[in-house]
């Protein structure tokens, strides 16, 4: 459990330090949800109505955008060989990266997300609910890139690979998400939404690592 | 005292038969010299032995000891495994914390100038040259203490006074009681050190005892 | 199944059976076509558009049983090793995408005269679709690895990955639906089935099973091969 | 014979399904047969080259 604390530490000044991965989720998110309106129209009833679902699969593209290259660093360049032979078990190298990349970029998603729903008219009672959603979500996509991140290891061709990957296996977290912002909009609970989507990450957190490790230990083959 | 012993052991590399039938032991404070030509399966081997890749056929075995509390494999590839976006010290901090907490930054800085590269320390990983990177690399064999070294031509882009150092580490670290398995085609002077030639091993060789 | 263990035999039994097969499975779809087409009811609601069923129920049948087929090849290579398990996943993967197109195109063809658009969210359609794209996922991604086995490997785990989300995949979408569509107009699955409907729709739907049955074996057998070849080129490579 | 093709109206979407199942049902048979053929021509191949240069002694 010690060395988990160790990775994460190292693999977030990774991240933090390389600038890129962390401001170009960020930013793609706030893009590509800012080119909605020019698509759909700047009718607030409309924007309004489909807000929630424009959050939400910005937030999932962006998550993939910086999910790519999760693993692949540390496996070009031998520093996964030298986590395996320290006796690291591949769940814990699974964990660290899918927390620091939660942490850098799923966390700040939740920060800037009011913002941005606030430009596509987000019915006023849906912000709370939206904060919830991504609180709860953002880690669930976090833990299932990690699994994609995993599985393209060494793959030649990664990015288009791993959407294709990922994309069955994020529609569960953005059906229950968007459902209970929906639900608050419309002056409903969104309790059943929210359990559910609560269900999925108590899902996830255990058995994604388990499957990211997996992946990871097909390196030695 | 036999530390490794491994029984005809055969590797398999996308679907290629690399070597077959080796067998290997390595004593404490002994050392095994690898040679053979390219593609002979040398960086097959030490993968092998530490365990990185599973043989096609045979069996790896290593004799844990009581007193020794060194984890089993020290390995150095081709990779350095150095962060461009860390500094030395911070790399090699990073895999002393790694194996034990305390004093991490001591034994790295330690480390460091046991290969002569203490004047780096601060130095980003990116621009260090391949030398300095490769003595990063082994700086960690001593961070991160292991009784069986494996190391994969590891005097590639030292020069003449840091292969003289690498030398006198193995010999350090053979008094230790560890093991050394190295693979190269410079030859190094290493007390007591047996050769294996993997090109008695290769496949298509019509051995007598094939 | 430890029969076809060893690849060897398998090739054996299976250039004895798949004569056998081949022609069962010839026999069984002219029964079936002729079942379906000619000699089956109109059904009172929709008329002859019923026959579509004879083709999308078997198809949407294999499009599940194939993927059941490689989470069951794939546990066997992963956990047990089996040397056949991981080409036959790769074998029939695309067996399984081409009857799940095929289970979508049929499906938005018979749904079209019911619903007047050629595409409807239905629950089941959707989760079809969602298990179109994990065939894609599976085929794309065993394909792009240099090292055949590598690909394999990380086939199955994608494999078993999908399998665990499949029901809550399955599940969501259902609680999508009934969120967005109240009630379907016309059930997919077709009006209550009497039993001159019945005995085509069964008939057909062993015909595709005994026909995946040929098609997993010739591709297996081709996989293997390919394998051999693989083998074969490295070691003029190497000189031997 | 004619009122059969009509399929009571639905003929544009019957026979495109059946078309499209006997497509991909025979589409996947001749694919698949043809990979199988041109996999054992390929063997047979490399086997044959094989031999000879074994039989020409290893330094062939």
């Amino acid at each position: 459990m010690r060395a988990l604390w160790h990775l994460i530490r190292r693999d977030l000044t990774l991240v933090l330090r390389s600038g890129t991965d962390a401001g170009a989720a960020l930013a793609f998110f706030v893009v590509t949800v800012t080119l909605f309106p020019f698509g759909i129209g700047p009718e607030p009833e409309i924007l309004g109505r489909v807000a929630a679902g424009l959050i939400w699969v910005s937030a999932l593209l962006a998550t993939l955008l910086s999910m790519e290259r999760l693993f692949q660093a540390d496996y070009e360049d031998g520093t996964l060989d030298q986590l395996l032979l320290a006796g690291v078990s591949a769940e814990a190298i699974a964990m660290a990266k899918i927390a620091a990349h939660w942490l850098v970029t799923g966390l700040p998603l939740l920060i800037v997300a009011p913002v941005m729903a606030a430009l596509i008219q987000l019915p006023a009672g849906a912000y709370g609910v939206m904060i919830a959603s991504l609180a709860l979500g953002t880690p669930v996509l976090s833990l299932i890139g990690g699994i994609g991140a995993a599985l393209i290891l060494g793959a030649r061709r990664g990015g288009a690979l791993l959407a294709l990957l990922v994309l069955p296996l994020f529609v569960p977290p953005l059906i229950f998400a968007v459902g209970a912002i929906d639900a608050a909009a419309l002056g409903l609970s969104p309790r059943p939404n929210l359990l559910f989507l609560a269900g999925l990450l108590a899902a996830a957190l255990p058995l994604a690592p388990v499957a990211a490790a997996a992946a990871i230990r097909q390196v030695l083959d | 005292m036999t530390i490794l012993s491994a029984e005809k052991i055969a590797c398999q590399r996308a679907g290629r038969l690399v070597f077959r039938d080796v067998s290997l032991r390595l004593d404490a404070g002994g050392a095994i010299v690898v040679v053979g030509r390219n593609g002979a399966g040398k960086s097959s081997l030490l993968r092998l032995l530490a365990g990185l890749l599973k043989p096609l056929m045979g069996s790896v075995r290593t004799e844990p000891s009581p007193d020794d509390q060194r984890r089993m494999f020290g390995y150095v590839g081709h990779h350095d495994a150095v962060k461009p976006t860390l500094t030395a010290l911070e790399n090699l901090v990073f895999w002393a914390g790694l194996a034990d907490r305390r004093e991490a930054r001591a034994r790295a800085e330690l480390a460091l100038e046991a290969f002569d590269i203490s004047q780096l320390a601060d130095l980003p990983g990116r621009i260090l040259s391949a030398g300095q990177k490769r003595r990063l690399s082994l700086g960690r064999l001593l961070v991160a203490p292991a009784r069986i070294w494996l190391l994969d031509e590891p005097s590639v882009a030292l020069d003449r006074e840091g292969v003289r150092r690498l030398e006198g580490e193995i010999g350090r670290h053979q008094a230790s009681g560890g093991g050394v398995v190295v693979a190269t085609h410079q030859d190094l002077t290493i007390a007591g050190a047996e050769t294996l030639d993997l090109e008695a091993h290769r496949p298509g060789q019509r051995t007598a005892g094939g | 199944m430890h029969r076809f263990a060893n690849p060897a035999r398998f090739m054996r039994l299976s250039a004895r059976l798949l004569p056998w097969l081949a022609g069962a499975t010839a026999l069984l779809l002219a029964v079936g076509l002729y079942l379906a087409l000619i000699a089956s009811p109109p059904d009172y609601q929709q008329g002859q558009a019923v026959r579509i069923m004879y083709v999308h129920v078997p198809s949407a049948w294999l499009s599940m049983a194939v993927y059941g087929a490689m989470a069951l090849a794939s546990i066997a290579y992963l956990v047990w090793k089996h040397p056949l398990a991981g080409l036959f996943t790769k074998a029939v993967a695309p067996v399984g995408a081409g009857f799940t197109a095929l289970c979508l195109v049929t499906g938005s063809l018979w749904g079209e005269p019911m619903w007047g658009t050629w595409w409807v969210w239905d629950a089941r359609l959707t989760s079809v679709l969602i298990l179109f794209f994990l065939y894609l996922g599976y085929i794309a991604l065993v394909g792009a690895f240099d090292d055949a086995e590598r690909g394999l490997r990380v086939g199955a785990v994608l494999v078993l990955v999908g399998t665990v989300n499949l029901p809550i995949i399955k599940f969501s979408v259902d609680w999508w639906n009934t969120l967005h569509q109240p009630a379907s107009v016309g059930r997919l699955d077709g009006p209550t089935m009497d039993t001159a409907m019945l005995i085509p729709l069964l008939v057909m739907a062993l015909a595709f099973t005994l026909l995946f049955a040929v098609l997993a074996l010739v591709r297996t057998r081709a996989e293997l091969t390919w394998r051999k070849v693989e083998v074969l080129r490295l070691f003029q490579a190497a000189g031997e | 014979m004619g009122t059969f093709f009509e399929m009571g109206g639905y003929a544009a979407y019957v026979w495109p399904a059946y078309g499209l199942a006997t497509l991909v049902v025979v589409g996947l048979l001749v694919l698949s047969v043809r990979r199988l053929r041109s996999a054992e021509r390929m063997l047979t191949l490399l086997e044959q080259a094989r031999r000879e240069r074994v039989d020409d002694g290893p330094d062939a």
